[in-house]
């Protein structure tokens, strides 16, 4: 049976030879080895529930063999692909040795046929999927939808994409830092409100507001853009409650607070 | 049925179900997306019954430009699909998908719920970064529950969107869905010689049977 | 009229009457704008006559729950003005919720039950009671049983709004770090010792928007 399908590849028509050149250049093309063995059956011109994994094998490792000879790089999954056929021809040429165990040829190859016609069968479905009416292209939704205003709700959203990028993203932040460093660089607005607090009474006078940085906090940047970014906004809060006034000359320009006069 | 009874009934009697009718086909219209009946439940006056209402709607738009179709368990009004070509104006361009995004959401579709090794199994290549990105982004597959398998993957499934897309009333109406069932496609066959897990295949059934629940 | 203008009219004839009323209903259905007569005519199969197509159209739809109405001198679908009552539940604004709180909830949703401080150091910010109080009247958060640790601090957990809005069935199907790095979405990475600077300002933006939020 093998022999015979080997001398049919022989007398192959110069177009599939053709063919199967095409196939090399066009190594690119192919989504996988499992895409590439099912352009390879097609070869074969028979139905895939009646396919010769073992010919399929072959041209498999031919392929494989060209590739080599023309010194084209395959991916490792195509070299993967390779070792499991030659062991899968020989399990199919050899007679079952009964001491070993495990599947026989015949059922690993029936399930490689049964993996291509899977993936064509889908492939045909893929097919009959995108050609059904669409949305937007061959039916259309309300173009006016009407909306009358009397009842008015805010509504946030966030969909999940959002949701899952915004924990990437703090995920991210945190593997190169641990925890605690973090920690150590933060100084909390309630920390900065709770030093203001105790500060206040002695600003009778305008003050910059990098003075009341706490101490420790002035150095590293990312220290002291914590301690700045919390004490403003502890000023901001002190303002609000009536018990400091502030004062910025220009845009960018230094910030001064001083004990609002009783 | 006392007098009584009848008094009060009245007092809170649905409107008559032509009425309704008018309702939920104002209502169809001048929404965008699909609606839910417990939607439409929610909107018309006490004591309405959409779902009767909304077949007689249905058969009203029979064969005219504009029809009522079922999406999942929701409503919409869609011009039909031969009026089209009328249509030049109101295409929008989507963004053409790739031929392993086309492929992936078949996947899912058929054999939902799907997890990533099951497509790569299938396709007989890894998923590329960023096309089940893109089909999450269009809204057209979701995730699903977690597989109770060693690792608990993540299960994606099709979402109402693609069926509003694809104009299905169910997943159940997917093409070709019946034949390749019948062929044994969308079993989960393991390669021989590996151990197949029980729990994935309990999980398989649940998924099938998922399929073709209403 | 001569045979030839009879024999060119036959070669391109218009459709039935009743066609071009199901192709206009389907045109006025899909516009974003009303459309005017002119433009019928010439969206429509050569030879159509809007006008007279329209009058059946519009004696079609009396009566019913939308009409077809003249708005200046073109046409359109209008719900029927005794209708407008359930068409208030249309009207949602809806505005994206803002970094803060995305976060904020993100972080809940994966570590839930969750204390305020803990959030804090996930974060590395203080967290405002706005953002936590948004997230609450939203129903998306919900608070926990109490932690059993010096002060008793609340815990927060996700609701089921939370995953009905967000299509999960559960918030252990939320995807991994791994599984978002296979989904491209952990790409951005900044690499050890790569401009740490330009991470810490980002974060300060976060801080002082939080700050200023409410």
């Amino acid at each position: 049976m093998a022999e015979a399908e080997e001398f049919r590849e022989d007398v192959l028509p110069v177009a599939d030879r053709l063919a199967a050149e095409a196939l090399i250049v066009d190594v690119d093309g192919f989504e996988g080895p499992l895409d590439l063995l099912l352009t390879l059956s097609r070869t074969q011109k028979v139905d895939l529930r009646r396919i010769s994994v073992l010919n399929l094998a072959e041209q498999y490792l031919k392929f494989v063999n060209d590739a080599k000879i023309l010194r084209i790089e395959l991916a490792a999954d195509y070299l993967v692909m390779a070792a499991w056929l030659a062991f899968l021809k020989s399990r199919l040429l050899l007679p079952p040795d009964p001491a070993e165990d495990g599947p026989s040829g015949e059922e690993l190859a029936a399930h490689l046929a049964f993996q291509l016609e899977r993936l064509q069968a889908m492939r045909e479905v893929a097919a009959r999927l995108m050609a059904r009416d669409q949305k937007g292209r061959d039916f259309f939704v309300r173009g006016l939808p009407e909306d009358v205003t009397r009842l008015r709700r805010v509504s946030y959203s966030a969909t999940l994409l959002d949701l899952m990028q915004a924990y990437a993203r703090i995920r991210t932040r945190d593997e190169f830092r641990p925890y605690a460093l973090d920690r150590d660089s933060v100084f909390t607005m309630e920390q900065a409100l709770e030093r203001m607090r105790g500060l206040i009474g002695f600003a009778g006078e305008w003050t910059d507001l990098s003075a009341y940085l706490p101490q420790g906090w002035g150095g590293d940047p990312a220290r002291r853009r914590s301690a700045t970014a919390s004490t403003f906004a502890a000023t901001l809060e002190l303002a609000k409650q009536g018990q400091i006034e502030l004062r910025q000359d220009d845009v960018f320009a230094a910030i001064s607070i001083r004990r609002k006069p009783a | 049925m006392s007098d009584s009874d009848s008094l009060e009934e009245s007092l809170f009697a649905a409107p008559p179900l032509a009425e309704q009718e008018r309702m939920i086909e104002a209502i169809l219209f001048a929404s965008a997306e699909p609606v839910t009946v417990a939607e439409l439940t929610a909107r018309l006056p006490h004591g309405s019954d959409p779902a009767e209402a909304l077949v007689q709607l249905r058969r009203r738009y029979e064969g005219r430009g504009v029809q009522v179709v079922k999406v999942g368990d929701a409503w919409a009004i869609r011009t039909a699909a031969d009026l089209g070509f009328l249509m030049q104006k109101e295409t929008v361009e989507t963004r053409k998908l790739s031929r392993a995004a086309i492929e992936t959401l078949a996947i899912i579709a058929y054999h939902q719920p799907c997890t990533r090794a099951e497509i790569e199994e299938i396709r007989g290549v890894a998923v590329s970064r960023g096309t089940v990105d893109q089909l999450l982004e269009l809204e057209w597959i979701r995730f699903g529950r977690r597989r109770m398998t060693p690792g608990r993957p993540v299960t994606f499934v099709v979402t109402q969107g693609f069926l509003d897309h694809f104009g299905l009333e169910s997943a159940r109406d997917l093409p070709g869905l019946k034949e390749l069932r019948a062929a044994g496609l969308l079993d989960n066959r393991p390669m021989p010689g590996t151990d197949a897990v029980g729990d994935d295949e309990g999980e398989e059934q649940i998924g099938q049977s998922e399929l073709f629940e209403d």
